[in-house]
């Protein structure tokens, strides 16, 4: 039974968790939470990666059990929660990590989890609304991770729902489809429904959000009205002082332009892009903007060798014909893969064993592991990208997502490359690690390498680049350099409004 | 006691009173041959004062069999009767037993002469397997040509390929017949039915099926059953009970088999002879109690070179082909 | 003991999320092809070598049709499951052995191997420690089984982090193929005969093994110290039950009935220390707050 | 439909596969490819593709279910007793039935509250219904099934046998319900991805379940066609036949990862197993060499499969992103209107 979102219940209150208790294997992750939601209002969650955000909002949903306390919804209290009944509450979450049906169509995966059945041309339009067409008979594991968090958005929004959760939703999203989606809560708000909002973006809360609560180690630390809080006091509530960096200033790493390029590219073709061409110096940070689906991760992915491409490479000086991954990562290329639980980690396994994957031969003499070694190479990278604290013998599958991304990011930076790509290396790391990732970024930079970095956050590219290219619809468009580099500069450049004269 | 107790291995193992323990293992359990026959070997215990058991495991295999014959060799078991599934397969175990002063039979399927004392066969291949002939030449003369196929279990089990060999070779040197096929249906019905099944479509022309094996004989006649063929003759070794309304139907006309119930008990007799601490040696004779006199024969008449003192064949005195006129006698 | 010892590297195969079903055939291929090149007058140490020779050959064939076609492996395997039990029966007829009589009159220095003893300890139990160690070796501690684990894991994710992925594959099937020919080859010297059919009943109780010892039908997961345990629990378990008496079918009924439950208190057990450990956290911190702790739901 | 669309259907790989086979052995031997010997094979296919259709259902939850061939040795002997006692048919067939499925519950429970592996469990039950079998019979096979029961054995319609038309006419109610209606998308959708189906609400726990019962009642209903067929059943019967017909369902295009395939494509695996085997009697190939052939016909349609499929696989990439690439224009305008 679904409930009609467009009648808000009495009780402002749509839901409440009280005294919410839950721990993994001994550790607490939430030590009593008391949080609520009021109809019509979008309440931000924010914390830092592991704060225990999404372990919250997996516990209204019925995901996970909590050990101790009550959860309210609509006015009374539910025990047993399950996602089964939390739906047939009107409570809806759209998980941080997409949960599609790998092997099912789009339209059966949105449909799927609609009660009332919609037909082809509402979902079609439901997409659209959001972002751009999405076949609706391609199946889910063909999707660019991109567009399956728009599908499952896209699941979140038709569902009827009461209250709505949304776990890092812009994380895979361009600055459009972002706005796109603001519109769209917006108006659920609007219509009486109340919305969980969890995000590591400041600007976002502030333009979207009503009231936000922080998070810092399982319990609350605050909870303001958006309009009495800064960007400011959030980050010192987030982070605590002691770990806090100061943020770095704009100032761009200069480039050693002389020399030749690390990483050269002449005339490279392959699927999903065609005739690129260009130069990655040492110690330069060049950026490719674009928006989700220009192909950028194509050309990563083929010039580190997992896809087939025609054309020159020159890696280090040297011809690169016969791309592996192998080869690239012994000859200095490292990738930093986009969709982190398919290609980044091996969730399975733990966080020494991930970090030293990349770099078995170097930890292994006469075919057996030297485990000293190997817990060396973990811990000088897992501190470098502060992980979380606690055992390098955790599962990476129990890791928040957060901390996720920086294992994966640790994995490549194993081999100690002298060229790295990283694809959206920021998504789902909170305020205080990226400002660390961005130093890092930098400092590697510094250091010799060079970097290229794919990122769909043009905020990112223009605190981070010295150089940038844009990339449309897999061509090499224009390239920005030094004060050219600004938000509206790639905007137009990415989604070609420049070139029409239409000022954005 | 134990028989030839000279190495004083076993008393009475085990918990089974003061009666001495007979192991008798068929090739696999669940098949209405074996089951007869250890019927008539756990009832031929009582007549006789033995503890006998009936042990067997659900499938055909030499590990499985192996594992059982050692676990009752530790248990101090005194007596061991092995329907086997590979001739030299058990020897390492069976001659263990042996050294430890355990009895050692094979009944219906034989291991080599040296791995046991005493074989209670049903019958010689050179018997069995122109018995095969005759109950099939008895409806297709064998001065004409005729098409002819063989199914039974697999290539791999011993007497069925000693029978199906000595068969053939009757049907090469005596008979104008040609034989098309050979199939093997391993122990399962279904397949069984198939397969007789695909025969027949596949040689229109075919005249008779010899099909000695328990589970590809009525397998076999079902098939004939189901597709309606009138043609052609069946015949080869099962029990009556299974075969009863096939003949009862016309499906086929004559199948033959031993009495297995009277092969089990007739192995525990001998077992009771050799426990008693009597010895037996070729050409002996012996009265064995509802049997009348039985007599050791060489291994040679099963084709073996192999002699020694305390070894040899009893063959039981006959065998029955079983028609419409006499399968109401019988009941296993 | 001969399932454990193709139990382990079977784990193997299962961690890196495969599967071979095709192991009891190549034990058949393997004995009677050692049993035909002894007959025609090889040395029988130089035949044993031989049959591994084919036992290495067919687990080439598993990985090579395995790599190059991307087919699921237990397709695969049940092809040359097919394939390698019928070229044992067909080697057996080419070496002129009719395939039900097995070849006999091996060597007593061969037939010892497996049921002879060295200084008092039974062969059989030396060599499967061997080769337990050595996997145990090769799985926990080496470089190999860390790629194979991690494969299974995630095998897109490996290909990403550079490990060769192909090779670890076939490495995992030929070492399931070679072991399984020297347990054709062991169990030809236990049964002093060399025959087409010796592999056949292997498959599901080593399947068994390997599952209960809690390797994942997925991949990633398992140890070879599990897959030692499950050996000799099941081996002793059934042992007993056959000593008590008890038939075949009684003694299926109760493995079956014990494995299942055995299966679902592992979990269960782990689930509620768990909560218990959860739960005493979580009084330890209010007690901290100086608060009642006010269990709910 | 075009022959690429066509192709992309794994079933019609399958059924295709079936067809040359036939059309290669006709060569040899026309009379393979006689009405009479096809529809033979249809009917020796039957248990196989009921046996094949309910391994699929539980594969496609992501689980395995090795007991099919014990669970029909069990509902076999029960269902033989009773037809065996004059119980009448209609009543023997809907308690073996409701046994059958019966057990598959046991079966799912195991692997969803009890929480053990599916493999685990049914490889626990394999070995205790077969136990429970022999220990109802204590060994002896049942015979004299009423020749009236076995009369449906024979029986036809249109010249097709009775058996064909019901296996036919269950596998299609078992496809539709799978492809039509919202639990049976529920099946594909847990074995898909079990977390992302627990988290829009779907009963996981009871899918599987239910999967696992569809595999004890399809087990049963090939318990009572081996009753019409064959006549008798020991508790022997359907030994060893688990893993013929998870390489049926695996051949048919259903993936042992989960959440793909279907009912048609596991009973066209069937029938391709059937008529390989059967067609050795045609070849002239003796029984001798029967492992060998059919070891070496599975592998080279395995191999030719896996060819066709990586052809097609690449020309599909191409099209997508010749696809993205040439609307990519549009899209921009789509974009620069919403501005
Ligand atoms: N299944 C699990 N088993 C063990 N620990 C877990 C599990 N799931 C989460 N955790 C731990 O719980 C803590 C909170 O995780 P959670 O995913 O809620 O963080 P988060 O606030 O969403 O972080 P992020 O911003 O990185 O997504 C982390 O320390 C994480 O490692
Ligand atoms: N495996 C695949 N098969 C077919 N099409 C694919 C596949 N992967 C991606 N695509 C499609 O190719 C297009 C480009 O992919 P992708 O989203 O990776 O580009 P991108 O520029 O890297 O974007 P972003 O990094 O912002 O996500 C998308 O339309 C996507 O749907
Ligand atoms: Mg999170
Ligand atoms: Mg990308």
């Amino acid at each position: 039974m679904e409930h009609d979102a467009s009648q808000p219940p009495a009780n402002g209150v749509v839901a409440a968790v009280e005294r919410l208790w839950k721990s993994y294997g001994g550790i607490p992750v939430l030590k009593g939470v008391d949080i609520d939601v009021q109809a019509g209002e979008i309440h931000a969650l924010v914390g830092g990666n592991g704060a225990g955000k999404s372990t919250l909002m997996k516990a209204l949903t019925g995901v996970v059990t909590p050990d101790a306390g009550r959860i309210v919804i609509g006015g009374s209290e539910v025990r047993n929660l399950n996602p089964r009944t939390a739906h047939a509450n009107a409570v809806y979450m759209v998980p941080q990590e997409p949960q599609l049906f790998p092997n099912l169509t789009v339209f059966e995966n949105v449909t799927l989890s609609l009660a009332v059945p919609l037909s082809r041309a509402e979902v079609k339009a439901a997409i659209q609304a959001l972002g751009h067409a999405i076949d609706l008979d391609a199946r889910a594991h063909e999707l660019s991770i991109s567009d399956q968090q728009l599908i499952e958005i896209v699941r979140g929004v038709l569902r009827k729902a009461r209250l709505l959760i949304v776990d890092e939703p812009t994380g895979a999203l361009t600055a459009r489809e972002a706005d796109q989606l603001f519109e769209r809560l917006r108006a659920l708000a609007a219509s009486g429904v109340g919305i969980f909002y969890v995000t590591h973006r400041m600007s976002e809360i502030f333009a979207l959000c009503d009231r936000v609560t922080v998070l810092r180690d399982g319990a609350m630390v605050l909870q303001k009205a958006t309009a009495d809080t800064s960007v400011e006091e959030l980050v010192s509530t987030m982070v605590p002082e002691s770990e806090q960096v100061s943020r770095e200033e704009q100032g761009q790493v200069a480039r050693a332009v002389d020399g030749p390029p690390a990483l050269s590219l002449q005339g490279f073709t392959g699927q999903g892009f065609t005739d690129v061409t260009l130069d990655v110096f040492p110690g330069e940070v060049l950026g490719i903007a674009g928006v989700v689906g220009a192909g950028r991760t194509e050309l990563a992915e083929t010039v580190f060798g997992l896809r087939p491409g025609t054309g020159d490479v020159t890696l280090l000086g040297e011809r690169y014909q016969h791309r592996s991954p192998k080869r690239s990562l012994t000859r200095g290329l490292s990738y930093v893969a986009e969709d982190r639980h398919a290609h980044g980690v091996f969730l399975l396994g733990t966080i020494t064993e991930n970090c030293s994957s990349t770099v078995l031969s170097r930890v292994t003499s006469l075919g057996l592991l030297n485990s000293k070694r190997e817990r060396q190479v973990a811990s000088r990278l897992t501190t470098q990208l502060a992980v979380q604290k606690g055992s390098a013998e955790r599962r990476v599958g129990n890791l928040s997502g957060g901390n996720q991304q920086k294992v994966s990011l640790a994995k490549s930076l194993a081999p100690e490359p002298r060229v790295i790509i990283l694809d959206e290396p920021s998504r789902g790391v909170d305020v205080g690690a990226r400002a660390d990732l961005y130093k890092m970024i930098r400092e590697l930079a510094e250091q010799g390498l060079a970097v290229l970095l794919i990122s769909s956050d043009f905020e990112e590219i223009v605190e981070l680049a010295t150089r940038v290219v844009i990339m449309r619809d897999g061509r090499i468009g224009e390239e920005l350099e030094a004060e050219q580099i600004t938000f509206s500069a790639i905007r137009d450049g990415a989604f070609g409004t420049r070139a029409d004269g239409v000022s954005v | 006691g134990s028989g030839d107790g000279d190495n004083g291995g076993s008393s009475d193992g085990g918990d089974g009173g003061d009666l001495p323990q007979v192991a008798f293992i068929p090739k696999l359990t669940g098949v209405g041959f074996f089951e007869a026959g250890g019927a008539g070997a756990e009832a031929a215990g009582g007549d006789f004062g033995l503890d006998v058991q009936y042990r067997g495991s659900a499938e055909a295999s030499v590990a499985k069999q192996v594992e059982l014959i050692n676990t009752y060799t530790s248990q101090g078991y005194d007596a061991l009767i092995v329907s086997s599934v590979s001739p030299d397969g058990l020897c390492s175990a069976l001659k263990k037993a042996m050294d430890q002063g355990v009895v050692v039979l094979t009944w219906d399927s034989d291991t080599n002469p040296e791995c046991r004392q005493f074989y209670i066969s049903q019958g010689t291949p050179d018997q069995l397997g122109s018995l095969l002939v005759e109950m099939a030449a008895e409806n297709v003369p064998t001065d004409e040509a005729a098409e002819v196929a063989f199914h039974y279990s697999s290539p791999t089990v011993t007497d069925q390929n000693q029978w199906a060999e000595v068969a053939k070779g009757i049907i090469e040197s005596d008979t104008e017949w040609e034989i098309v096929d050979t199939v093997f249906s391993e122990n399962q019905t279904e397949l069984a039915v198939q397969q007789t099944e695909a025969l027949v479509n596949a040689n229109p022309d075919l005249k008779a099926i010899i099909a000695p094996d328990a589970n590809a004989l009525p397998g076999s006649a079902q098939a004939l059953e189901n597709l309606s063929a009138d043609g052609i003759e069946l015949v080869g070794f099962s029990t009556p009970n299974v075969m009863r309304e096939y003949i009862e139907n016309d499906v086929l006309d004559r199948f033959a088999l031993w009495d297995v119930q009277q092969q089990g008990a007739m192995s525990v007799a001998v077992a009771a002879h050799l426990l008693d601490g009597n010895t037996l040696n070729v050409g002996d004779t012996f009265e064995a109690e509802g049997f009348g006199t039985l007599e050791v024969s060489p291994n040679s008449v099963q084709g073996y070179d192999y002699e020694a003192d305390g070894n040899g064949i009893i063959v039981m005195p006959e065998r029955t082909v079983f028609t419409a006129d006499n399968i109401g006698d019988f009941d296993f | 003991m001969y399932l454990g010892i193709i139990a382990m590297p079977l784990a193997l195969v299962m961690i890196t999320g495969g599967i071979d079903i095709s192991f009891g055939s190549v034990a058949s291929l393997s004995a009677i092809i050692t049993g035909v090149t002894f007959q025609a007058g090889l040395n029988i140490w130089l035949a044993v070598l031989v049959g591994l020779a084919a036992a290495f050959v067919a687990g080439l064939v598993n990985a090579a049709l395995i790599v190059s076609t991307g087919a699921q492996p237990m397709v695969i395997t049940l092809g040359t499951l097919f394939l390698f039990a019928g070229l044992a029966l067909g080697a057996s007829g080419l070496g002129g052995v009719s395939s039900f009589e097995g070849i006999s009159g091996l060597p007593p220095s061969f037939v010892a191997l497996a049921s002879g003893k060295t200084l008092g300890v039974p062969n059989m139990l030396v060599i499967f420690l061997v080769v337990a160690v050595v996997f145990a070796v090769l799985l926990g501690k080496s470089s190999y089984g860390r790629q194979a684990r991690l494969i299974g894991a995630n095998p897109k994710a490996a290909a990403y982090a550079g490990l060769s992925i192909g090779k670890v594959i076939t490495v995992s099937y030929v070492l399931t193929a070679l072991c399984a020919g020297f347990v054709g080859i062991l169990l030809t010297s236990y049964l002093s005969s060399a025959r087409a059919d010796i592999g056949d009943a292997l498959l599901m109780p080593t399947l068994t093994l390997v599952v209960i010892g809690g390797v994942s039908m997925y991949g990633g997961e398992g140890s070879i110290g599990g897959v030692l345990i499950a050996t000799f629990v099941i081996g002793f378990l059934q042992q007993g039950l056959r000593f008590m008496g008890m038939t075949e079918n009684q003694v299926a009924v109760v493995t079956g009935s014990a494995l299942v439950v055995v299966a679902s208190l592992r979990w269960w057990s782990g689930h509620f220390r768990e909560r218990v450990k959860n739960r005493r956290v979580q009084r330890a911190a209010l007690k901290a707050e100086g608060k009642s702790a006010q269990p709910v739901a | 439909m075009n022959l690429r669309s066509l192709l992309r259907h794994r079933e019609a790989v399958t059924v295709s596969g079936v067809v040359i086979l036939v059309l290669l052995v006709m060569l040899v031997q026309p009379a393979f490819a006689a009405p009479s010997n096809l529809l033979r094979i249809a009917n020796s296919t039957v248990i196989l593709a009921l046996l094949a259709a309910g391994s699929a259902v539980v594969i496609m939850t992501r689980n395995i279910d090795v007991s099919v061939g014990s669970m029909l040795a069990l509902t076999g002997i029960v269902g033989g007793l009773m037809l065996r006692d004059g119980v009448p048919a209609v009543l023997t067939v809907v308690v073996v039935l409701a046994l059958g499925a019966a057990l598959g519950v046991v079966n799912g429970l195991g692997v969803t509250y009890g929480h053990v592996p599916s493999i685990v469990m049914t490889l626990g039950t394999l070995g205790a219904y077969r136990g429970l079998s022999f220990l109802i019979t204590e060994g002896h096979s049942i015979e004299n099934v009423p020749a009236g029961y076995k009369a449906i054995g024979r029986a036809d319609i249109l010249g097709v046998p009775l058996l064909v038309w019901l296996v036919i006419v269950a596998l299609i109610g078992i496809g539709l319900f799978l492809g039509r209606t919202r639990l049976g998308r529920h099946v594909y959708a847990t074995g898909d991805n079990r977390d992302g189906a627990h988290l829009i609400g779907v009963r996981t726990n009871g899918v599987i379940i239910l999967a696992f019962a569809v595999s004890g009642v399809c087990a049963a209903a090939a318990a009572l066609v081996f009753l019409a067929q064959v006549g008798s059943i020991s508790n022997q019967a359907g030994q060893g036949i688990e893993m013929r017909a998870i390489a049926a369902a695996v051949i048919g295009g259903v993936a042992l990862s989960g959440g793909v395939g279907t009912v048609f494509g596991a009973a066209a695996g069937a029938v391709f197993i059937t008529a390989a085997v059967s067609s050795l009697s045609f070849l002239g190939i003796p029984g001798f060499w029967a492992d060998t052939v059919i070891g070496a016909i599975l592998l080279v349609a395995l191999f030719a499969d896996a060819r066709v499929r990586k052809a097609l696989d690449h020309r599909r990439v191409l099209d997508r992103y010749r696809a993205v690439h040439e609307a990519a224009p549009d899209a921009a305008e789509n974009r620069k209107v919403a501005q």
